[in-house]
């Protein structure tokens, strides 16, 4: 009953010209995303894809154990020296992930064109 | 009971992830009719949220068959709501998450469901059916009209 | 009961006109659970509200504190509900609106709700307890995956 | 539990160079509307009011017995030689007035500018 998501892959440009590659993400972001989150992040070969972008805009539902598997990827990101930044979230889920301390580990954009200003 | 039976709403949800979003939904419909604002409802939903996979999870064990039940209460200025499962209820307080020890690796990355319900709420409370003067355990949470986060 | 009780939400309203949009926040909650287009949970939140004022005005005269239940069943491909009151049910079937009996005054401007239940579900069907089978008066509601309105 | 009706009144004019009452509804419309819809209706001059635009567009919630309401204000309204056109309502809420038959008796139009474009 958690509903699936769907994740497109892209590679953008930041404003500093330094690839970023973004991943959209649609659906519920909870216990059932771990293909979504962490198996998409690992996909990526480390050496290359150094600053990510994870976009929650097309998102509708975003609980606890989604965001543990966000800072799981944050946890082994930084590991290997890459960045992750974090787009589309709602009013309220920017407040929430402020509340958790998320911010300490990853910047907050409002959207991909904030995000590409500002990487 | 103090509440008027005119003015309270009553979900009981299968214990299966998911079904937490008809809970949201049905808290958001009632804090919608008494006029909460929109960001307020969105602290309420994720409260909820939270609380019902907890009853589910660690109450009712995932077992599908066992409903957990949510009581939603209008009083005068707040919305009261009661998130009931059959388990013995919480044993010891749960620490704060902490991000740093999350990204050392040192706490597990999940476990912050009660604090989320608690940072969002303007009241939170856990009762356990352990302690014996309930049938249920249940998290009782408020939130308030006119009153931002706190 | 053939349903899983792993797949079932209730939802308790008091009698008070308003109520019926927690209802439909619920409703509305479980349709979009199992993937029924936007239209569709529109459909289904205007026939569980009209059923829900029914089931208030008609069949719990308005008594506050006598609950309206809504039971919806999730199965596969379809949403079943139930909306169920204290009354006795439906004595006789009611016509459809007639606009142009409306407009020249012949018939009361109301009494479309059970019309509209009718148009917009792919099938609805009222059992009074009177019949003596059921200890509630219901009507049950059905809409279907992948099914346009009839 | 039934949210009170705000009701503003703006005087506008049509294609056709006639004056247009427009009725811009907010809240639910419901039992509980009579003053909003009814009462509303009431307080204008039939002599002077010939064509009333109703807006639904800020409503959010509409049963049977805000619409059986319409229906009595339309057939005042008729019988005063006055003519009621409706606009703002969601495609559900176009299709349950087309199915109740009010069709027949007021125009339908998306918004206000589709309305005093054919008014
Ligand atoms: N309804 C409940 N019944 C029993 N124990 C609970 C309940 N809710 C929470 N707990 C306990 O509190 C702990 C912390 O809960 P929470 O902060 O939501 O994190 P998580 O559920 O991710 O572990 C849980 O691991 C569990 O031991
Ligand atoms: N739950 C119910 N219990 C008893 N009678 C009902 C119920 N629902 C509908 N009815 C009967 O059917 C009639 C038609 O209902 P409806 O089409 O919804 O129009 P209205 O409620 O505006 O009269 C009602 O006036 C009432 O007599």
């Amino acid at each position: 009953m958690q509903s699936a998501n769907k994740v497109s892959q892209l590679q953008l440009q930041g404003a500093s010209g330094r690839e970023v590659t973004c991943f959209r993400f649609t659906g519920d972001i909870s216990s059932a995303s771990k293909d979504a989150i962490v198996d998409t992040y690992h996909s990526l070969d480390k050496t290359v894809h150094k600053l990510i972008l994870f976009d929650f805009k097309g998102v509708e539902y975003l609980n606890s154990s989604g965001i543990a598997l966000v800072i799981q990827v944050l946890m082994e990101a930084s590991k290997s020296g890459q960045t992750i930044a974090i787009c589309g979230l709602t009013p309220h889920f920017t407040k929430v992930f402020t509340m958790v301390g998320i911010t300490k580990y990853a910047s907050l954009y409002p959207d991909e064109l904030a995000a590409l200003a500002a990487l | 009971m103090t509440v008027s039976t005119g003015s309270k709403v009553e979900v009981r949800l299968p214990s299966r992830l998911g079904f937490e979003k008809v809970a949201m939904s049905t808290a958001a419909g009632m804090a919608k009719l008494m006029g909460f604002s929109e960001d307020r409802i969105e602290d309420l939903k994720t409260a909820v949220a939270e609380a019902c996979i907890n009853a589910m999870e660690h109450g009712n064990q995932m077992n599908a068959s066992i409903p957990v039940s949510v009581v939603l209460s209008m009083k005068p200025d707040e919305l009261e709501v009661k998130v009931m499962d059959n388990g013995v209820g919480i044993d010891k307080p749960t620490p704060a998450p902490d991000i740093d020890r999350k990204m050392a690796g040192e706490e597990e990355t999940r476990g912050m469901g009660m604090f989320l319900i608690q940072a969002l709420v303007d009241e939170a409370e856990w009762v356990s059916a352990a302690n014996g003067t309930e049938d249920q355990s249940f998290v009782r949470l408020v939130i308030r009209m006119n009153k931002e986060n706190e």
